[in-house]
């Protein structure tokens, strides 16, 4: 067994980190979340640059073959700076999916995704229903052109300004899930957008029978394509939750050991002492499940039963943790003004989104 | 040992229930269902507030000399069941709930005839100044400053927590007149008349919600008379522990949660599980509602023992106990209801959220308050004394028998 | 509302009180434990001499027409005392199946049991399944002399030395639950005694093909009657937890205080004062719960959703109680010697049987 | 980062897998199934050491040297996952994971010859004499004093929470030999080579569970040689202290967490729910099982990231930390436990626990033990430093950084 990072994965971890603190400090995200603007396009090209977008594709497919480790390696600093730029959404998910499909259209968008010049959302989320993918409802008709795509998604993250949407819908004759292309301002689509509580933008989407060319087809099999991409998507989300419970272990820590109250620092009162080691021990549990199950991942010996497990516990732990910063921090954690709220809405986004704590914890249990 | 299920009880919750189907606006009505705290939307929980004083019924629990409605304890939990029932906005707890009942108490007769009136009436909103930046939890160590000065008092210093401050007219809080004693002492009670005096600056603070509930308030040589004086100069933290007696046996908070977790299940019923089927239907999801729901079922018991005078209430604790109890309880039902919204919960929806916007929200009405919901009630165990002093307080009772 | 006990029920109280006091202090009751006897046989009569077997039945079945707030009033007693004696199983599960009958037989017994004379056994339980009545599985096959029972019971308090049993039993031809009296040393009964870990005497017992004759069917469709019973003993059951967990709360405060560690009591430890905090908290939930569930019984308005909800809470708060004087007392709280460790043993014996909270909160939640 | 799954590997765990299901005589395996806390049944658990030992198994962590088995990390995690499998009885931990590894790096080369040789073959058992009646979670306020005479010293005072003091036939044990400074300091660490000295007495205590587990034992002028002292008199607190770090990195008590959730999860296959069908294919069962493996799981990706050098175990709240998660654990493993059993757990059946008394369980040997585990459990959070302690330990580490 080997759970460190290799000696190319702490320097991306570095650069990435550097990005940020260059230009991602909390105030300047805050203005970049009140702006209209969906993320910044700067950061963007930046990631672009540093290759982050071209990253998980394979060489053949004019990527960098680059790991599930290597992703890890980085996605931490996301969460600790509270990114809002879609990068699990556009590259991991509706990328990976363009990656599982390989067919020229796929690898076209591939291009133009990796060199950072478009972006695509991931239309797959319709409601509490679809944590479980058997319940997926969109359809795709079977059409003289292609296929007729109809219903609604929800939580499209990027999905009002994304170039396409990868959408992920039910053949009607077959019943098969697949993946479908669909370019942004196709018949049909009417888009609601929205931003998310921790600053994301999003949309839900409903499809009105919307044509998919037969080319746009991406893949009309994907049940085992879909598994791979969320499991993936979920790894490097649970790194980028990582990085914000370490945030809040840490502000809260320092928080606690100068904020006095009756006469001494409110850390030296054993109930919030015991809160934050309660803290530290939900933090050692999600490290130590992320490092583990992205090494069997990076070994090809992931199953889902281990994905499950890895996204219901940082789901339920970053709960945990972020509900106790907040009450440590007392009133001043309920404000908009203090990061320590925002990592919380951050750690409760990603619980909810691609099934929560509760769903996959209980999937955990009927598969044992 | 009995509890009373007479037809008299049965024609007064029919009344009460008439009278919640016809008296709202709709505006008042959309206030209620859009409330996603203990304080509802300002403007339409005030309207209701004098449509209720019109009706006799603002202030059930004052003494009927004062406007009250002598009511008895079933009467007054069937009053606070229709009116969940009915979804209206709650009426706001500082006038009526915490500087009136304190006035008729403590009061001078001038006092009270001037303040009493228009509080009961909903003409008038006291915010209440308590919390500063460096007193939280450890409130007895406030140092908002008044000195006196001939007939005035002069302020500096500055106030936090001040929940609605920019929507009142008056406020009552507490100030420190001397630095000699103990914390405790030194500290007076004062009414405020108006809150645009000269020197006062009030700051709204936007909370994870996105709204601003809570403000900052600034004093900067503010004159105020000494009249506004309630007790006498450095008792007024045993005014302020005076408040705690009205917590006892008055509360019935547990209808808002019955009504939380109904409209839980309701919503549940509407929503697929991923395990298929609706998740009202999914056992899990009926064990964690059963759970709750009779835990809410205590906290009800509780309140009932209480309102009719049962001896649990006079345990020295009891406000403690309550107080904790609520709240966690409020925040678990969040839990759930966040949970039944699920991903549709995740969007910020301050504009649909506001009264008369008529913006369609993501998902249903359900689904728009959740989040505001579980992220406001986060407060509920910091605020009003946190729980970490409530559990202080609890454990002290046991220490001395 | 009126929650209140009456002059009487406090006298009544105060007896029952007084006579455990003389008879029933701690080392009283372990030597009792550790002795071949079942229980008291001088408790037993002093019990009866007090009224207490007879309280229940109405005065045409030659009772006192108490009320269930009148056992209710002494109730708690009986769990502070941590009394063995099967008053629950005896008198109000066997004695209101009988009371529900009201056959020839029936009465008969009641009159023995009312005197003291006798004591019977309550035949429910079958395992962990039989929380609810319909997955009694005990067969009551109708034959000529009147049914032939076959099957399988647990924890029958007092079943190996009841002087009879009333057995709950399905109809295989109606599928419909009754009662049915077999008394003592009948042919096919297979006893496996036991003492339960709270100190009661109890069996598993074995129905080959145990003939009950007509009289002895003391009731064919007692679906009703049997919740009636079940309610009046989980209300009774429930008050007899509360007085243990009264114990716990006072014992463990005590301790708390006179404890020292760290040169100061336990309890200034600010941890170990919201744990008794936290115990005091779920007090005040029970005894709230069983009060007004009285209350409600005492005016005929409790429903079965009531019942569920007094035996859920009181199941899960006895649990909290117990484990958190445990901790508070640490080692010496893992004792056999001290009381504590007794009166856990005891709450979790109420939790599990008739249902345990697991079971009833679900109920709950089926039913909301 | 990798995770090895080796033909080479697989291997191994036949290899195990082979010898667990042959070696054990049916007396071993009937306690290993019967174990029901940390400490299995005194007589067959030593004939299990003896047996493994003459394998060559008996103390893989140990050194080479000293007859450890130089194992990788896949490989002491396949043996552990197989002990578990086949229900083994866990060898007893106070001679082969605290005095025997604190010899190798702190006895005197007597000592050690003298000593490891037989707790490796598990000829000998050591009790470990800690807490006294005054101190338990406090533990260095001490005052079982040792006073030096010529070459011995002279003990007088009690010990408490001695495991296995009836079973054993020597002790390590802490005393004090100095008052004058701070508490940890006059502290020393002495090994008793026998227990059967003139003036000890060992009075078992019984547990809630029924079993003697415990003992207190007494000391009365008992006059032991000073060669039996480990480090400098007065240096015994930094000695104890010594025996955490191998509380570092070096366990694996996952795999017992996992198997009683097997356990639990098989018991309940065969358990009719209330809700009608098995309770394993009951969703609320299901749930709660789920969550409890995942947080197992939680803790076994902790212990494999530790036993293989990651940074997680360099933090010095690491074996606090591990203390806290597993002992936790067991007691939520052994409540599910339980709660499969119902009513069918209430029965006190010592004689049917007892290896070799061919009792007849009520219900199954599941049932048997699920209740006596749960009560033993609840001293988890007790010894070795009760959890309040560790958490003031853990949220220490997170003071200083």
């Amino acid at each position: 067994m080997d759970f460190a990072f290799s000696q190319e994965q702490d320097m991306l971890r570095e650069s990435v980190a550097k990005l940020l603190e260059r230009n991602y400090d909390f105030d300047t995200r805050q203005e970049l979340v009140a702006s209209d603007a969906p993320w910044s396009a700067d950061v963007w090209s930046e990631f672009a640059e540093l290759g982050l977008t071209m990253l998980p594709f394979s060489e053949e497919q004019g990527g960098l073959g680059g790991s599930i480790a290597d992703l890890v390696a980085f996605a931490q600093s996301l969460g600790e700076h509270l990114v809002i730029e879609p990068y699990v959404a556009s590259t991991l998910l509706a990328g990976g999916a363009l990656a599982a499909s390989g067919t020229p259209t796929a690898l076209q968008w591939i291009g133009k995704l990796s060199s950072g010049e478009v972006t695509l959302a991931f239309a797959y989320e319709e409601g509490a229903g679809t944590a479980s993918p058997e319940q997926i409802a969109m359809a795709a008709d079977p059409s003289e052109e292609g296929a007729e795509l109809s219903g609604e998604k929800r939580l499209v993250i990027a999905g009002s300004v994304a170039d396409a949407l990868v959408v992920v819908a039910r053949r009607s004759d077959t019943g098969k899930l697949g993946f479908y292309l669909v370019e942004a301002g196709a018949a049909g689509l009417q888009i609601s957008p929205y931003q998310t509580i921790d600053g994301r933008s999003a949309a839900t989407i409903h499809f009105n029978q919307v044509v998919v060319q037969q080319e746009a087809v991406l893949l009309e099999d994907a049940r085992d394509a879909l598994e791979a991409v969320l499991a993936e998507a979920i790894i490097v989300q649970s790194a980028e939750a990582l990085g914000a419970m370490k945030a809040l272990l840490t502000i809260t820590s320092e928080y606690a050991m100068t904020r006095k109250q009756f006469g001494q620092p409110i850390g030296m009162f054993q109930v919030v002492a015991h809160r934050l080691a309660d803290m530290k021990i939900a933090y050692t549990k999600a490290l130590s499940t992320l490092t583990y199950t992205t090494a069997l991942a990076n070994s090809g010996a992931a199953t889902l039963r281990d994905i499950a497990i890895l996204k219901g516990q940082i789901g339920k732990l970053g709960h945990e943790i972020g509900e106790a910063a907040i009450q440590t921090h007392g009133g001043v954690g309920l404000t908009d003004e203090l990061n320590v709220g925002h990592y919380h809405k951050r750690l409760i986004a990603l619980d909810a989104s691609l099934g929560d704590h509760a769903f996959h914890l209980r999937k955990v249990g009927q598969s044992g | 040992m009995n509890v009373e299920f007479s037809p008299e009880l049965e024609a007064f919750r029919a009344e009460v229930a008439e009278f919640f189907a016809t008296a709202p606006t709709p505006a008042i009505r959309e206030a209620g269902r859009k409330t996603t705290s203990v304080f509802a939307p300002f403007d339409q929980c005030m309207e209701w507030h004098q449509i209720l004083a019109k009706k006799g019924w603002a202030a059930p629990h004052w003494p009927v000399d004062y406007g009250g409605t002598g009511w008895s304890v079933e009467q007054r939990f069937i009053f606070a069941e229709e009116y969940r029932k009915a979804d209206l906005p709650p009426l706001l707890p500082q006038s009526l709930g915490m500087v009136g009942p304190l006035l008729i108490d403590l009061g001078t007769e001038e006092q009270k005839a001037t303040y009493l009136p228009p509080i009961l009436q909903g003409l008038d909103f006291w915010a209440q100044g308590y919390s500063e930046p460096g007193s939280g939890s450890d409130l007895a160590s406030l140092q908002c400053r008044a000195e006196a000065d001939g007939d005035d008092y002069i302020i500096n210093g500055s106030k936090i927590w001040t929940t609605y401050a920019h929507h009142a007219n008056r406020m009552f809080m507490l100030v420190r007149t001397d630095n000699s004693g103990k914390k405790q002492q030194g500290i007076t009670f004062l009414l405020l008349d108006r809150i645009d005096y000269p020197g006062m600056e009030i700051r709204p603070i936007v909370g994870l919600d996105g709204f601003p509930e809570q403000c900052e308030v600034f004093f900067d040589n503010v004159r105020v008379p000494q009249s506004g004086r309630v007790g006498e100069e450095n008792d007024g933290w045993s005014v302020a522990k005076h408040l705690l007696k009205h917590e006892r046996g008055g509360s019935a908070a547990s209808p808002t949660l019955v009504r939380y977790l109904e409209r839980a299940k309701e919503a549940a019923g509407k929503t697929p599980s991923p395990f298929g089927g609706m998740m009202a239907d999914d056992p899990v999801f009926q064990r964690d509602f059963g759970e709750l729901y009779a835990d809410v079922a205590s906290l009800a018991h509780m309140e009932k023992l209480a309102i009719s005078g049962h001896s649990i209430a006079n345990d020295p604790a009891f406000p403690s106990l309550n107080k904790t109890i609520n709240s966690e309880l409020i925040q678990r039902a969040s839990i759930l209801m966040t949970q039944v919204s699920g991903v549709t919960g995740l969007a910020r929806q301050l504009e649909a959220l506001r009264v008369g916007s008529n913006v369609e929200p993501q998902g249903s009405e359900f689904d728009l308050i959740t989040m505001p919901l579980y992220l406001n009630s986060r407060a509920t165990s910091i605020y009003a004394g946190s729980n970490e002093v409530q559990r202080d307080l609890i454990s002290r009772s046991l220490a001395t028998g």
